[in-house]
């Protein structure tokens, strides 16, 4: 309960960073930290091996993947100030927030979880449903990460 | 209730106080086992009414006190902020990876029974993979927060090396995982109890008689691996050979150029944390963890026969002990190793990481899955 | 303990926070970051509901979700650093040759 | 009028023969590199050889009224319609298979000797086995479409042989003229095969085997049949050198010489008479097609031979007279005497080859001298090349008991005896017979008597070809006498030839033979016109004299005309090349750039001009497009909150 608020604060408050920073490494750092309570999010909602695989994935992979690039670049001028657009795009925004929450949120949503299992969310029962239903696309999504790693080696090269 | 609260919060004080103190130990013994080497005499100034106690005075006492009263230092151009949470990211992960790691079996105290381990996930080992990975945010931060291209190019070098054994070092695991067919470090401590004649089929019988009176370690059961696992691993603690980040001679310190005082004794805390942790790691995914050879819970069965019966008080102790000894010998393993070998250039390392341990561990993997398929089959 | 619909409005809030990131910024890393909080919105979705609905195709989606963000990420990024490479800049406004 | 012909007995043997030369071919072109000129030449021979011997093995099996058929497989088949690729042997088959495969084969021995020196050699051989492959196809093929393809297969090869010496520009313009010039042919061929299905489709006969044909002929209408046959005929003009599409022949000469043999000479040229004989069911409906076929036929004769009477070169000399020969035959098959037309087909094909063989080795040891005013007194160098050489110059004169003197008699006589043949038919060619014993022996003479007229060094060159060369000539040179043999008239030993082709062309026309004593007379008198030319041929040119051109009638108008051909070639130029060019010369000039770009262009600016306004919209900046892309998204939330 109290977990869940006082995180969802946080979670809103460092998305909030991860848009109106500034500063590209504040962002990223606002993301990672993000990322870090959706993971906990994810845990007490029983997907413990989401979490950490959140946490590994994202965190520990892809967030480092964009601090690397950030300092490779190192992009000595900040960003110019925003735009027109940028009122525009908040209102817009706002205005779908609303319209999302509005639209999902009805009231024969449920209350109260399913009673979970000890097994439920457990390495064991996603690797199952991973090897057993969704083999195929498991192995698609193993070919789409080949390719982009092909593709990311091509496109980043110096072309000498 | 309570009482269960305060056993793990027991628990956790002891790991942390044995880690940080190793850690300070290992300071130590890094300094005179270079002398040592060097032929030197190492850390011997510093000393009380005459006493340097062989420079532990020097590194357990003056170290700690000139590091934490020197100024803090932040460069004017750089981050304050990220600036002073890199040192904390730096150390947050090496130490709370403990949480994991089991320091002995069970301890059985009335009828409460106790789980000599802070925490038991059932996805330890990936929990392990996930504190390690968030190590690289420590330097990269502290990297860019001091606003100094030596410490850029740290920074820049550091995080793609880690990447980069990261995935070498989580592949070379996956053969432990699929031999005790589980996630909890806890259980694949305990499944390296036995010998490794319970591995085996029937029909092997040469090789039972060879090797099977051998504990079921994960050395015996996956030395590859354990290869694999060593490197990356040392690789992960950025020390020698594999210090690019820091690399003296080529930019000046590295990541930490800007630190000083307490957020330098972080860092260099940090260090050793990692030293400990991957020694931890090593220990129990390969060389059985808190086991010691043939002592079962009730005392020893030796593979000819013999029996020693113990209490279990005497057991549990054996074991953290034997897991403390392995884990200082790894320890002091690493360190041994940074004042024998030079530094690797940074293609090599990156050469090393992508081109010799992935395609290894790659195979690896394949190698085990056939033979334990052909083992079930059999 | 927390109905679902909190967390719904709860993703829906971040993936609301995401859009005006993408719309706004004129940093093509951060645009791409707000991108990944909009997915990581929609995981959290998944989870709620996989949690509340009891089955764990909610789960195993968000996992293929990561091995997407993490190609799509990989990707945007070679793109962002050859781009970067012939004019030094990250700003998409710049980059508008892509018209009649 | 036609009973169904016997049913055709499956033979799978007959495959190969087209076969072979095909892989020949196939691994020549691929491998012919690494394999070297000898091997791969020796491996062409063999393959056509061993497709002779497969012929002949055929040619032994095959019953006096029987037909082999070997299908393959269906080719294409739609509705009704369906074409199979599948060969088949009859009487007719069988002669021109042994005329294909065995004199190419000996071309082919020959070719190795003559080729020795060029580095083209192997791609020589690659277009000889893909023309006899073709040849092959285009006479097994049971299908008037299979025949098409034979037909502008072998048109093809014969393209690619007369400019296979690429680097000399003139060679490339021959090679163009053959091929423009035959498909002026094949357009009308096309346009006769297509009518025909369409005709027989529309009486809901769908097919081109030449076995349905034959039992469904009498379907159509003789205006019908006329046109098809007209058109068909167009066809064989190009392909078989007649007026008015004759004028390819005597460039294609700009090719190698066992080329000109074989495909220009032997085979190749010889198709349009297959067709006709193929099709004589068709033929024999259209007399009116038929009598056209015997006045070209015999025009083209005449006309050919007047321009050989002067011709300097060797080679034109004996591409006018196959041009006159052909003529012989088409006047033949206009006199609705199939049987002659293929015999005498068959036995040209044998002195004509010796001739040009033998005229190939001339100028091999002439060292590429073609000017007949430059030899002469080659008789005493190269014996063997001269006695040949005679012996075929003999038979295409008509000497008696040579295999010209068999054929052509049958043909003449043909001509004047027959239900179309007419004295008039009959005059033309006896003065053409003449006019051909007057240029063939003013050809021997000049070359291989007198004194030799090369100059010093082409004189130290002047050698025997070797054995590889002179052998086959021996051979056709036998040919080239007994070869005739088979088809001696009635009041001799009688012929096997109409018998023997007797089935295949059955319901050609019933050749009524006249008193025999009218024939021999006539046949008297041929003798008298050829000795008569033979020995003008010698008071003007076989005595040893200096420079021997200069005398026949220097500077006659008649001459001139000759020489220079009728002026037909500049003819052409005027009435057709000339105005074709300048069409297409405005049309890329002028039309194409005015009129066919500006409508592209039009509807390219048509359409920028009309996006001009809506092109604001692409703004090129990715968030913009987000925003609409998010507008987008609002609009549909809100649609589905709007629902109940």
């Amino acid at each position: 309960m109290i977990i869940f608020y006082t995180l969802a604060v946080l979670l809103i408050l460092s998305s909030l960073m991860v848009v109106f920073q500034r500063n590209v490494v504040h962002c990223a750092m606002a993301l990672v930290a993000a990322l870090f309570l959706i993971a906990i999010l994810f845990v007490t909602l029983q997907a413990p091996m989401v979490g950490v695989l959140q946490i590994l994935v994202y965190a520990g992979a892809i967030m480092v993947l964009f601090l690397f690039v950030i300092m490779l670049l190192n992009p000595t001028s900040l960003e110019p100030r925003r735009g027109l657009s940028w009122g525009f795009g908040t209102v817009v925004a706002l205005l779908l927030a609303v319209a999302l929450a509005a639209l999902v949120s009805h009231d024969e949503a449920p209350a109260d979880p399913f009673a979970a299992t000890e097994l439920f969310g457990a390495p064991e029962s996603l690797a199952k449903s991973l090897f057993t239903d969704f083999v195929l696309p498991f192995e698609i999504a193993s070919v789409l990460l080949l390719i982009a790693i092909v593709g990311a080696v091509v496109l980043a090269k110096r072309e000498h | 209730m309570i009482v269960d609260f305060g056993i793990i919060a027991l628990k956790a004080f002891l790991v942390l106080f044995m880690v940080l103190n190793l850690a300070g130990v290992l300071g130590w013994i890094e300094r005179k086992g270079s002398a040592l080497m060097q032929d030197r005499i190492g850390a011997n100034r510093a000393s009380i009414l005459g006493f340097a106690g062989m420079g532990l005075i020097n590194t357990l006492v003056a170290d700690p006190v000139k590091f934490l009263t020197k100024e803090d230092f932040i460069p004017p151009r750089g981050d304050k902020f990220l600036h002073t949470l890199a040192p904390c990211m730096a150390l947050f992960p090496a130490l709370v990876t403990f949480a994991v790691i089991p320091f002995g079996d069970t301890l059985q105290i009335g009828e409460r029974v106790i789980n000599l381990q802070v925490a038991n996930l059932n996805i330890g080992i990936l929990y392990v993979f996930a504190m390690g990975s968030l190590g690289v945010y420590g330097i990269v931060i502290g990297a860019w927060a001091s606003n100094n291209k030596f410490s850029l190019l740290g920074g820049v070098r550091g995080s793609a090396q880690m990447i980069s054994y990261e995935v070498a070092m989580g592949l070379s695991v996956i053969g432990i995982l699929m031999v005790y067919g589980t996630l909890e470090l806890q259980e694949i401590a305990r499944g390296q109890g036995t010998l490794i004649r319970e591995f085996l089929p029937e029909s092997w019988r040469f090789l039972k008689a060879a090797i099977g009176w051998l504990p079921s370690w994960g050395i015996f059961l996956q030395p590859l691996a354990f290869l694999l696992f060593f490197t990356a691993a040392v690789a992960e603690t950025k020390r020698v050979p594999f210090d690019l980040p820091e690399g003296e001679s080529e930019i000046v310190a590295g990541y930490h150029v800007e630190y000083s005082g307490g957020k330098f004794l972080m860092f260099f805390a940090g260090e050793f944390a990692e030293i400990v942790t991957a020694a931890a790691l090593m220990t129990t995914l390969f060389f059985g963890g808190w086991q010691v050879p043939y002592l079962l819970r009730d005392g020893f069965h030796f593979p000819w026969g013999a029996t020693w019966l113990l209490p279990h008080l005497a057991v549990t102790l054996l074991q953290v002990g034997a897991f403390a000894v392995k884990v200082v010998f790894f320890c002091w393993l690493q360190i041994l190793l940074r004042w024998s070998v030079p530094r690797f250039r940074y293609d090599q390392v990156m050469r090393l990481g992508w081109k010799m341990l992935l395609p290894l561990a790659l195979l690896n993997v394949i190698v085990t899955a056939l033979v334990i398929v052909a083992v079930q089959q059999l | 303990m927390v109905p679902l619909n909190h967390y719904l409005i709860l993703s829906a809030a971040i993936f609301a926070i995401g859009v005006v990131g993408v719309v706004i910024r004129r940093n093509l890393i951060v645009v791409l970051m707000s991108i990944e909080l909009m997915l990581n919105a929609v995981n959290l979705t998944f989870i709620a509901f996989s949690r509340f609905l009891g089955s764990m195709e909610g789960q195993v989606i968000v996992f293929f979700v990561m091995a997407v963000a993490a190609a799509e990420a990989v990707v945007g990024l070679a793109i962002i650093i050859s781009v970067f490479r012939h004019r030094q800049s990250l700003d998409p406004q710049e980059m508008q040759l892509l018209k009649w | 009028m036609v009973e169904p012909t016997p049913n055709p007995m499956a033979l799978d043997l007959l495959r190969w023969i087209p076969l072979l030369p095909l892989a020949a071919c196939a691994i020549n072109m691929f491998f012919g590199a690494r394999l070297g000129k000898k091997t791969a030449g020796l491996l062409a021979c063999a393959a056509v050889g061993a497709s002779f011997a497969v012929a002949a093995y055929v040619f032994m099996l095959l019953p006096a009224t029987g037909v082999f058929r070997d299908t393959l497989y269906t080719w294409f088949e739609s509705g009704a319609f369906r074409v199979n690729v599948s060969f088949q042997v009859d009487a007719l088959t069988a002669v021109m298979l042994l005329v294909v495969t065995g004199i190419g084969f000996l071309i082919h021995i020959y070719s190795l000797g003559y080729m020795d020196h060029d580095e083209g050699m192997v791609r020589f051989f690659v277009y000889l086995n893909l023309f006899i492959f073709f040849m092959l196809l285009l006479v097994m093929g049971d299908n008037l479409l299979l025949l098409f393809v034979g037909w502008e297969g072998v048109g093809l090869c014969s393209y690619l042989l007369i400019g296979f010496w690429y680097q000399d520009h003139n060679n490339a313009i021959a090679g163009n003229k053959a091929f423009i010039v035959n498909r002026i042919g094949d357009f009308g061929f096309v346009l006769g095969i297509l009518l025909l299905v369409t005709e027989l489709g529309r009486q809901g006969i769908w097919t081109l085997d030449f076995a349905e044909l034959q039992k469904h002929v009498n379907m159509l209408s003789p205006a019908t049949v006329t046109a098809i046959t007209l058109l068909l005929f167009v066809g064989a003009t190009g392909k078989s050198a007649q007026i008015p599409l004759f004028v390819w022949l005597p460039d294609a000469m700009a090719g190698p010489t066992p080329v000109s043999a074989l495909i220009h000479a032997a085979t190749m040229v010889t198709a349009g008479i297959y067709m006709t004989a193929r099709l004589h069911f068709l033929f024999a409906l259209a007399p009116q097609t038929l009598s056209l076929i015997a006045a070209i036929g015999a025009a083209t004769a005449f006309f050919a031979a007047t321009i050989a009477l002067t011709q300097t070169d060797i080679k034109r000399v004996l591409a006018y007279s196959t041009v006159s020969q052909l003529g012989y035959m088409f006047l033949a098959v206009g006199v609705g005497a199939f049987g002659a037309a293929i015999f005498h087909l068959f036995t040209h094909a044998f002195f004509k080859a010796c001739l040009f063989l033998g005229s190939g080795s001339v100028i091999h040891a002439m060292g590429g001298e073609q000017d007949m005013r430059k030899m002469g007194g080659l008789k005493s160098h190269m014996p063997a090349t001269y006695w040949t050489y005679v012996i075929a110059t003999l038979a295409i004169a008509g000497a008696p008991f040579t295999a010209g003197f068999f054929s052509k008699d049958l043909i003449l006589w043909q001509a004047y005896s027959s239900a179309h043949g007419s004295p008039g038919f009959w005059l033309i060619a006896w003065l053409t017979a003449g006019m051909t014993a007057f240029y063939m022996f003013r050809q021997l003479f000049m070359v291989f008597h007198g004194g030799s007229r090369a100059d010093p060094r082409g004189q130290a060159h002047l050698h025997e070809s070797p054995a590889v060369m002179t052998v086959p000539l021996m051979i056709l040179a036998v040919g080239s006498i007994f070869s005739g043999w088979l088809g001696a008239p009635e009041y001799l030993w009688g012929s096997r030839w109409d018998h023997w082709l007797e089935p295949v062309v059955r319901g050609g026309h019933e050749v009524h033979h006249g008193a025999v004593e009218t024939e021999i007379t006539l046949m008297a008198l041929t003798l008298v016109i050829v000795a008569a030319g033979i020995a003008l041929a010698y008071v003007k040119y076989g005595r040893p004299r200096p420079a021997v051109d200069q005398g026949a009638g220097t500077g006659g108008i008649l001459y001139r005309i000759s020489l220079n051909k009728y002026y037909v070639d500049e003819i052409y130029d005027w009435l057709l090349v000339r105005p074709f060019t300048l069409i297409s010369d405005w049309l890329a000039r002028v039309f194409d750039p005015g009129v066919i770009d500006g409508i592209v262009n039009g509807v390219g600016a048509g359409a920028r001009d009309a996006s001009s306004i809506w092109r604001a919209l692409q703004t090129g900046n990715v968030q913009h497009y987000v925003m609409g892309f998010l507008a987008g998204t609002l609009a549909l939330l809100v649609y589905y909150l709007r629902q109940p």
